[in-house]
């Protein structure tokens, strides 16, 4: 087994009605420190967490989804969004946030962090984990 | 002698809101709160379903919820409108008895 | 109108606490009577006075404290459900001989006779759970 | 309003993976007391908290399920059981514990408490009752 | 490189089963834990669903929680076994990764 | 073969942390190591010694401890979740100014790269949760 495993949050449930989201996020930022890889799944109800325009002031909640926006700051660039969850849901990419980082690799070009992938490719994405945490 | 109830979970995810709309008796209210609100979504599977029945129960969401993940009153299902926690209130006084389906 | 409210999850874990501070709040707004919330299942977990949430979130229990000390709500914590989750008062620690204490300013443990009561004298019970 | 309420507890969640089921029979127990009429509904999931043949030494919990036999001496006596719960589960009524009890109207003849009535019919009994429970 | 899959939601009540099974890849497992070992009872809507990928898919029941819950092996789909958590604890080590299907 | 645990809910509301135990138990007689056991979300809530189950029902708490001081298993509560839920040990309790502190013997708490640190070390990871 090489030194780096990695590392896949698979994130099934919406945002704000229960902590799951919240706190797999928590995991994922002091995960980032161990320079393991590092992926997210997006699936079921957890593409909801990564709509755009959350307001949270009226259940008097923090709104934590911006901080999906800093991931890239921590080297977690890969998000994998699964089209039939979205289509399920009546969502389209346009409802989701912008979520970019910069290619390093790349001259440091601006690239989007979520990669919509069909359920057929996800599965591929969670038979290729070493570790499977699951929110 | 009507009754309201509240639906807290997602329809994606669990049979609540399929239960619940199998239980509720014409002129009964529907509310979803918390993740139950994206049941009142339009252009899901569900959406026909939903306002097949929003003319013999009156359904609504909280909009407060609904605004906490991104969506709006124009993102709801024909017939589903959006209410505060004072129509909530409203709700709950104007019915004879709360049941909620958890 | 009496309202009756029940919570039946923990604080934080499920929004339920949430939105029943919030539905609590325009019910004394809109001139009705909350005389009793009730904390069952892992509802008895907001009463907890150990919790120190991230600075930068809502503190469930302050919150009910706060509420139930202006509004004058019984806000009463089932004894068999907080015995199971390890939510005790003085008195409860000292006869179950447990060396602490941690229910929070506000809250009272007592028997589940308190929810049928409250189910008795109030005109509508609203529940909040998962 | 009279004295007297109609108690209807709701119950939709199996047993042993959740403690609903044993925490709304404990509020049964309690609230027996309280000379109110009390229902018990069993919808969904539920109907498999009244299996017969529960052996839980397996999973080191408490197997709860004969306290329902034990419900008549409490004067309660109304169980009612959706028939579509249990058909869509592949039940029958012959897979659940038989519960009686003494009808002290009708000189102490022994009858059942579990009632099978139609989803129509389970409609009307939550919409009778004064304050529901739901588990 | 196989995958076992941990379900413990009631098919009727969550989609978790069926999300699972839009998941799982020829060759891997899935151990049905909890309130999800309903899922592998015969004669639900249900049932041929399970049967039809109880071939590319080793499936099975934990037996301790289907006994308290009143059930037996003998309700089992045919192609679903019982296994104890002995058994558990071999599928975990026999496959190269576990997925909580929560 | 190293076996790492993480448990996701809370004690007698589900079952997670009776199935996580019973599992621990057959890989240890399985001739596999359990390293660690990780409580995360409602989980951290198995670690209070404040909780009194009913005399005839297991105690879960109790159920770890003894099964972590006979095979060495390190009981890793998550900091975080554990102060959202009013989980403390005595510096805790002390560092954020709390008259009280209530974690079980066997337990401790610390930081979610153990969490990360059981899944880089451990042959599998096996989760429990709701």
């Amino acid at each position: 087994m090489s030194d780096t495993k990695k590392f896949l949050y698979v994130n099934r449930k919406a945002p704000y009605g229960t902590i799951y989201a919240l706190e797999s996020l928590e995991v994922v930022l002091i995960g980032a420190a161990f320079e393991q890889d590092v992926e997210l799944a997006f699936v079921d109800d957890g593409v909801f967490q990564l709509t755009k325009g959350q307001k949270t002031d009226g259940i008097g909640m923090k709104n934590f989804s911006p901080t999906f926006r800093a991931l890239g700051d921590y080297d977690v660039t890969k998000l994998y969004v699964e089209k039939e969850s979205l289509e399920e849901r009546g969502l389209t990419a346009d409802d989701l946030q912008e979520i970019m980082y910069e290619d390093e690799d790349d001259d440091y070009e601006e690239k989007p962090s979520i990669r919509i992938v069909s359920r057929a490719e996800m599965a591929d994405v969670m038979a290729s984990a070493d570790v499977v945490l699951s929110f | 002698m009507a009754t309201l109830h509240t639906v807290n979970k997602s329809p994606f995810m669990t049979q609540t809101l399929l239960s619940c709309l199998n239980h509720a008796k014409d002129g009964d209210s529907i509310l979803m709160i918390e993740d139950g609100v994206y049941g009142g979504l339009a252009g899901t599977g569900l959406a026909d379903a939903i306002a097949a029945k929003a003319g013999a129960l009156t359904i609504c969401v909280l909009s407060e919820d609904l605004s906490a993940r991104g969506l709006d009153a124009g993102r709801l299902v024909e017939g589903v409108s959006a209410v505060g926690y004072d129509g909530f209130v409203d709700m709950v006084t104007k019915t004879d008895r709360t049941q909620a389906w958890l | 109108m009496k309202i009756g409210v029940l919570i039946s999850e923990g604080p934080y874990t499920h929004e339920a606490a949430d939105t029943a501070y919030n539905f609590v709040k325009a019910a004394l707004a809109g001139g009705h009577e909350v005389p009793r919330v009730f904390f069952y299942h892992d509802g008895v977990n907001v009463s907890t006075r150990l919790s120190v949430p991230p600075q930068d979130e809502r503190n469930i229990q302050n919150q009910w404290t706060a509420l139930a000390q202006e509004h004058g709500i019984d806000l009463v914590v089932c004894i068999a459900a907080a015995q199971r989750r390890g939510i005790l008062d003085d008195n409860e620690a000292k006869r179950q001989g447990k060396d602490a204490s941690n229910i929070a300013e506000g809250f009272r443990i007592s028997g589940l006779g308190q929810l049928i009561e409250m189910g008795i004298q109030t005109d509508r019970l609203v529940t909040f759970g998962d």
